[in-house]
């Protein structure tokens, strides 16, 4: 079809009136709450602003008020469809600064649940793609298969959505008993509806039209604005926490990182990142079978801890690979009980940044599939 | 349309039919309600599961609308902040009567977790607009949304389209007797 | 053979048949869209792997009556600034367009409700009326979003109605006629005689079927764009643009733009099922063949067609804009030429 | 590269603009540095061989009490490592020069540190709220911050 490139246009040779359009803060594709005020030409879009806070809830003032352990909640309801992964480098920090080694359990429990977690989140940021390019019925598939996985997390912390799972120095509670079939049934399905996903909407003639070469990263652009996650991995920089400053336990996996290689259109444009996503889910399946196959059966999820945990005076900067990007707390201890300073490094908030300046030129359309393509959480954007 | 107007005149008699008639619109209105999802927040995500294949929101005769204008109620789906309060507002005059509302989850309820420190909370929804059933938990779990769902079904249908008063005192009269 | 009008026969007097005649296809309507609606739910239900609506009555399959029977209740809004007089006429205007297309749709043999002798352009007429409607809506609801769905409807239906006219132009040159009973007529005989296969002739038709098969997916593709459905629905977008041109419009008008989308896709099933699958005809010849199954090959036809529709619409992604453009213009309408070109010059050959 | 030797290298080009290096395990380490030259170190720390830091991770803005300090956590892609950079502004007269020229990503970031905590970034091109709505009084992250009794007549505390 059609030569897609990104339109400049030049206003000294023609002259046309522009228009202003709102879109959102209630608007279907939006991902959520955000506001873009959209500057049209015909239908080519000139300047993008967008405006945020409009789920502004204050969770570092509330972190401020709380004993550490009480601000885990406030963590889940940050990033709401990856709150495992959100819970992870928080406790991290926690357990860096007193100084505790977790069990080995749990070690491999939390990288199986984290992982676990980023194929849901994987799943809703495709889904909810393939419906901004008005594919309706693959976002009923991923959906069909995220209730297996959240059945995965009720039975562990009785939650399906915000888990409160990761303690400081442990769970909240041992996995069930069935655990580890449970998980291996799940990647089977996962790969199942991964494949059929591919046929129906990634190698869609249509889908391919409307989302290669659009929305194009460059890959020093993306540095520039610290993009992370997928958006900076679809742009062709192989960097991934994981990987490049492992955490955890991650380092006894064996696994790739999937980087965009612009098989159908340019490197950094909206398909790659897309792709991005479906392969990490594929690299989750892997390490989540070797975890399973390395889990200690035996051993207790819960460290001894004092009653109160006083973290020394100091502060600390933590990050882990969430399913969006990389994700950082910035601690600051007082000596209390309750920190001083809790700032979340939102991802979706940083790489949200990018949005203006990769969008413009391009269709009203493709505006919405570059925002879809981004993959935000305004729970994470506006914290 | 107009003919809801030309029926609500004062009639003493012609009970049946218009009981009746009423009942048969109560249904149609019960049945078919359209809404407009406000997505907020966490809430959201478990309204897109409760929309999907497993719990199926549309075997209540629900269809998803993009417009305020076509949406028979609105579904309040996470935390209100003051800034979204206004947009919320307006969108719900936008809506077409009949409308309804369904405030989902604790923070839309009465400000959830956010309610002591949220300076930039809105401390329920209920203190903009006009909200029919609250469903509660933090997130509801999709059984509760359908729960929520039953619930306002079952008010539209056992509202008084006619002689609206009357009604209004009989029900009075059963609770000041009860 | 002359076909003649059961209703005719029945009723002697002229001014009292002519009023059933024009009714008869208004209740088909009614009855076919509230079964479309009902067909699009639960379809997309089961692609979805869900049950589609269960509650009201058995299996909710009273769903399209309630939903009736809720836009009938909900109050008529005018926005303030709107254009009143164009946004009261404009779901009238939309409706009439596609109604107007039923006079000439031949159920039956027995029942044309008016057997004028230019049917096909009749129907490419009265359906460009539809896009008035449109843009009357949409601008007169001063609201930008309804105004880009609405020039996004225009520009399209207008681009795509050349290629689908070209398809229909070569039937009517294998027919020669325009004549919607004489198209019908010229296609009896069992499945072979269809003008999807060529029409009636001897075998040297086989010629023919590759640009007839290409004609007809070409006026099934630009059928889907004038219809607004995926993956053309860019002017009700709505992941863009909220629902485009009918963003302003409640209750009853709303109701008026939702059923003109069920006729038109009835519409333009029927004019695929009459040009290339044989319309009231039998596939298998003179058997099944009579009055009766001249409705029932008919219906079942055009059915097949609207659900292929709905399932197109919950299958495939949507297409932006300028490449919509681009199909229509750079595709569709050489593809078509050249199709029309070679049937001309085998007509003319024969 | 380690944050002393970050530290030994600054101090020679810089000398009196940074002030100490602060180390405790197992907290992070960090330099503290004049707000005034902040723009410079960063620019010498984005674009020196050697440095190349080209991954701004975070800016936080903290309440220190008497004073506001602006926090910036910088990555290399190029060597991996990382280097904590810590200013501190009178709370009266909280003026920092602003990043947002190195490093993009730093625009909504001072931006979220305006609106939440009061310091002000010379030379933002566009220091407006970001997150409170932009007729939204006072810094909310502030220690004596207290929330209005309403916003635009709706009642903001329980």
């Amino acid at each position: 079809m059609g030569e897609k490139k990104r339109i400049e246009l030049d206003y000294s040779k023609i002259e046309s009136d522009r228009m202003r359009l709102n879109v959102g803060p209630q608007h279907p594709s939006t991902h959520g709450v955000l506001r873009l005020e959209v500057e049209l030409d015909g239908e080519i879009v000139t300047e993008v602003v967008p405006h945020i806070g409009y789920l502004h809830r204050c969770f570092e003032k509330h972190a401020e008020k709380m004993t550490y352990p009480q601000v885990i909640p406030y963590i889940d309801r940050m990033d709401y469809v990856t709150s495992m992964n959100n819970e992870l480098p928080y406790v991290m920090a926690i357990e860096k600064m007193l100084g505790i080694e977790v069990p080995e359990k749990v070690q491999y429990i939390r990288v199986i649940m984290c992982e676990l977690n980023r194929i849901a989140s994987h799943q809703i940021a495709v889904a909810t793609f393939g419906l901004d390019a008005g594919a309706f019925t693959p976002f009923l598939y991923f959906f069909r298969d995220r209730e297996y996985i959240l059945a995965i997390f009720e039975k562990a912390s009785g939650a399906r959505l915000l888990f409160n799972y990761f303690w400081i120095g442990g769970l909240a509670a041992d996995v069930h008993p069935t655990f580890k079939e449970d998980v291996l049934a799940i990647v089977k399905q996962v790969r199942k509806t991964n494949k059929e996903i591919e046929d129906l909407l990634i190698y869609n003639k249509i889908f391919i039209e409307r989302t290669a070469n659009v929305g194009i990263l460059p890959p020093d652009v993306a540095i520039n604005y610290a993009c992370s996650g997928p958006v900076l991995r679809g742009s062709g920089v192989k960097f991934d926490l994981r990987k490049n400053e492992p955490y955890s336990i991650y380092d006894r996996f064996d696994f790739d990182i999937p980087v965009g290689m612009g098989e159908v259109g340019t490197v950094g444009d909206c398909w790659d990142r897309n792709i991005v996503r479906m392969r990490e889910m594929e690299q989750s399946c892997r390490i989540i079978e070797q975890a399973i196959e390395q889990m200690p059966n035996e051993g207790d999820v819960q460290e001894k801890l004092p009653k109160k945990i006083k973290p020394p005076k100091g502060d600390i900067y933590m990050r882990a690979e969430n399913p969006k990007g990389d994700l950082g707390f910035y601690i600051v201890s007082n000596g209390t009980d309750k920190p001083e300073r809790v700032k979340a490094r939102g991802t979706s908030f940083v790489n949200l940044s990018v949005l203006p300046e990769i969008s413009k030129g391009y269709m009203f359309a493709d505006l919405i599939l570059i925002l879809g393509s981004i993959d935000i959480v305004l729970g994470e954007v506006d914290r | 349309m107009g003919l809801l107007n030309k029926l609500n005149q004062p009639y003493e008699a012609g009970g049946i039919i218009l009981g009746t008639f009423e009942d048969i619109l109560n249904w149609g209105r019960a049945r078919s309600d359209w809404y407009l999802h406000f997505g907020l927040a966490c809430c959201a995500i478990e309204f897109m599961a409760m929309n999907a294949s497993h719990f199926d929101f549309m075997r209540f005769g629900t269809i998803p609308r993009a417009t305020p204008r076509q949406a028979d109620f609105i579904m309040i789906t996470g935390t209100v902040t003051l800034k979204m309060a206004e947009r919320i507002k307006k969108l719900w005059e936008q809506m077409a009567e009949p409308k309804y509302c369904i405030s989902v989850g604790s923070c839309a309820n009465c400000g959830g977790p956010y309610w002591e420190h949220g300076y930039h909370v809105l401390k329920g929804v209920d203190r903009i607009i006009p909200v029919h059933v609250y469903v509660p938990g933090c997130p509801p779990r999709p059984e509760a949304f359908q729960d929520g769902m039953i619930k306002l079904q079952k008010m539209i249908k056992e509202e008084a389209i006619f002689r609206k008063r009357k009604k209004l005192e009989e029900e009075t009269k059963i609770e000041l007797s009860a | 053979m002359e076909t003649t009008n059961f209703v005719y026969n029945l009723i002697p007097n002229e001014t009292i048949a002519i009023i059933v005649i024009s009714v008869i296809p208004l209740i088909f309507l009614i009855v076919y869209a509230l079964l479309a609606i009902l067909g699009e739910l639960k379809i997309s239900a089961w692609i979805q792997e869900r049950l589609g609506p269960m509650r009201t009555g058995p299996w909710g399959i009273l769903q399209p009556i309630a939903e009736v029977v809720k836009l009938i209740q909900k109050e008529d809004l005018t926005p303030d600034s709107a254009n009143k007089p164009l946004f009261n006429l404009a779901p009238y205007i939309i409706f009439m367009g596609a109604y107007a297309s039923f006079a000439v749709i031949p159920f039956s043999r027995y029942f044309v409700p008016s057997g004028i002798n230019i049917g096909l352009f009749y129907i490419f007429a009265v359906g460009s009326i539809a896009v008035i409607g449109i843009v009357m809506g949409g601008w007169a609801s001063n609201n930008k979003y309804s105004l880009l769905g609405a020039m996004r409807s225009v520009a399209q239906i207008i681009s795509y109605e050349i290629p689908g006219a070209m398809a229909i132009l070569s039937v009517a040159v294998l027919a020669s006629s325009l004549d919607l009973e004489k198209i019908n007529i010229a296609q009896e005989g069992g499945i072979w005689n269809w003008f999807i296969f060529g029409g009636q002739g001897s075998w040297s038709k086989i010629w023919v079927f590759p640009f007839t098969l290409v004609l007809s997916l070409i006026y099934l593709v630009a059928s889907l764009a004038e219809t607004n459905r995926t993956p053309f629905d860019i002017p009700e977008g709505e992941s863009e643009l909220v629902a485009g041109y009918h963003t302003e419009y409640s209750g009853m008008k709303f109701a008026m733009f939702f059923f003109a989308e069920y006729a038109n896709m009835f519409v333009v099933a029927a004019v695929l099922t009459i040009t290339f699958f044989g319309g009231w005809n039998s596939p298998f010849g003179n058997f099944m063949q009579g009055p009766g199954w001249d409705v029932f090959w008919f219906i079942s036809k055009a059915f097949f067609f609207v659900i292929l529709q709905i399932w197109l619409r919950w299958t495939l992604p949507r297409l932006r804009v300028d490449q919509l453009m681009y199909v229509g213009w750079k595709v569709l309408l050489p593809f078509s030429f050249i199709c029309f070109l070679f049937i001309s010059l085998f007509k003319m050959i024969n | 590269m380690t944050i002393n030797e970050i530290y030994e290298q600054l101090k020679e080009e810089y000398g009196d603009s940074i002030i100490e290096l602060i180390e405790n395990p197992p907290c992070d380490s960090s330099i503290i540095v004049k707000a005034e030259s902040i723009f410079d170190i960063c620019h010498t720390l984005r674009d020196k061989p050697g440095f190349e830091f080209d991954y701004l991770m975070c800016l936080s803005g903290l309440d220190l009490g008497e004073n506001l300090s602006a926090v910036y956590h910088l990555y290399s892609m190029k060597h991996s490592h990382k280097v904590v950079l810590k200013t501190i502004v009178p709370k009266d007269n909280p003026k920092i020069p602003s990043v947002e020229k190195i490093w993009r990503t730093a625009d909504w970031h001072e931006r979220e540190a305006y609106d939440l905590i009061g310091i002000i970034f010379e030379g933002h091109h566009n220091l407006i709220r970001i997150l409170c709505p932009y007729d939204w009084e006072g810094y909310p992250l502030r220690k004596d911050y207290k929330e209005p009794e309403y916003y635009h007549e709706m009642k903001v505390p329980y």
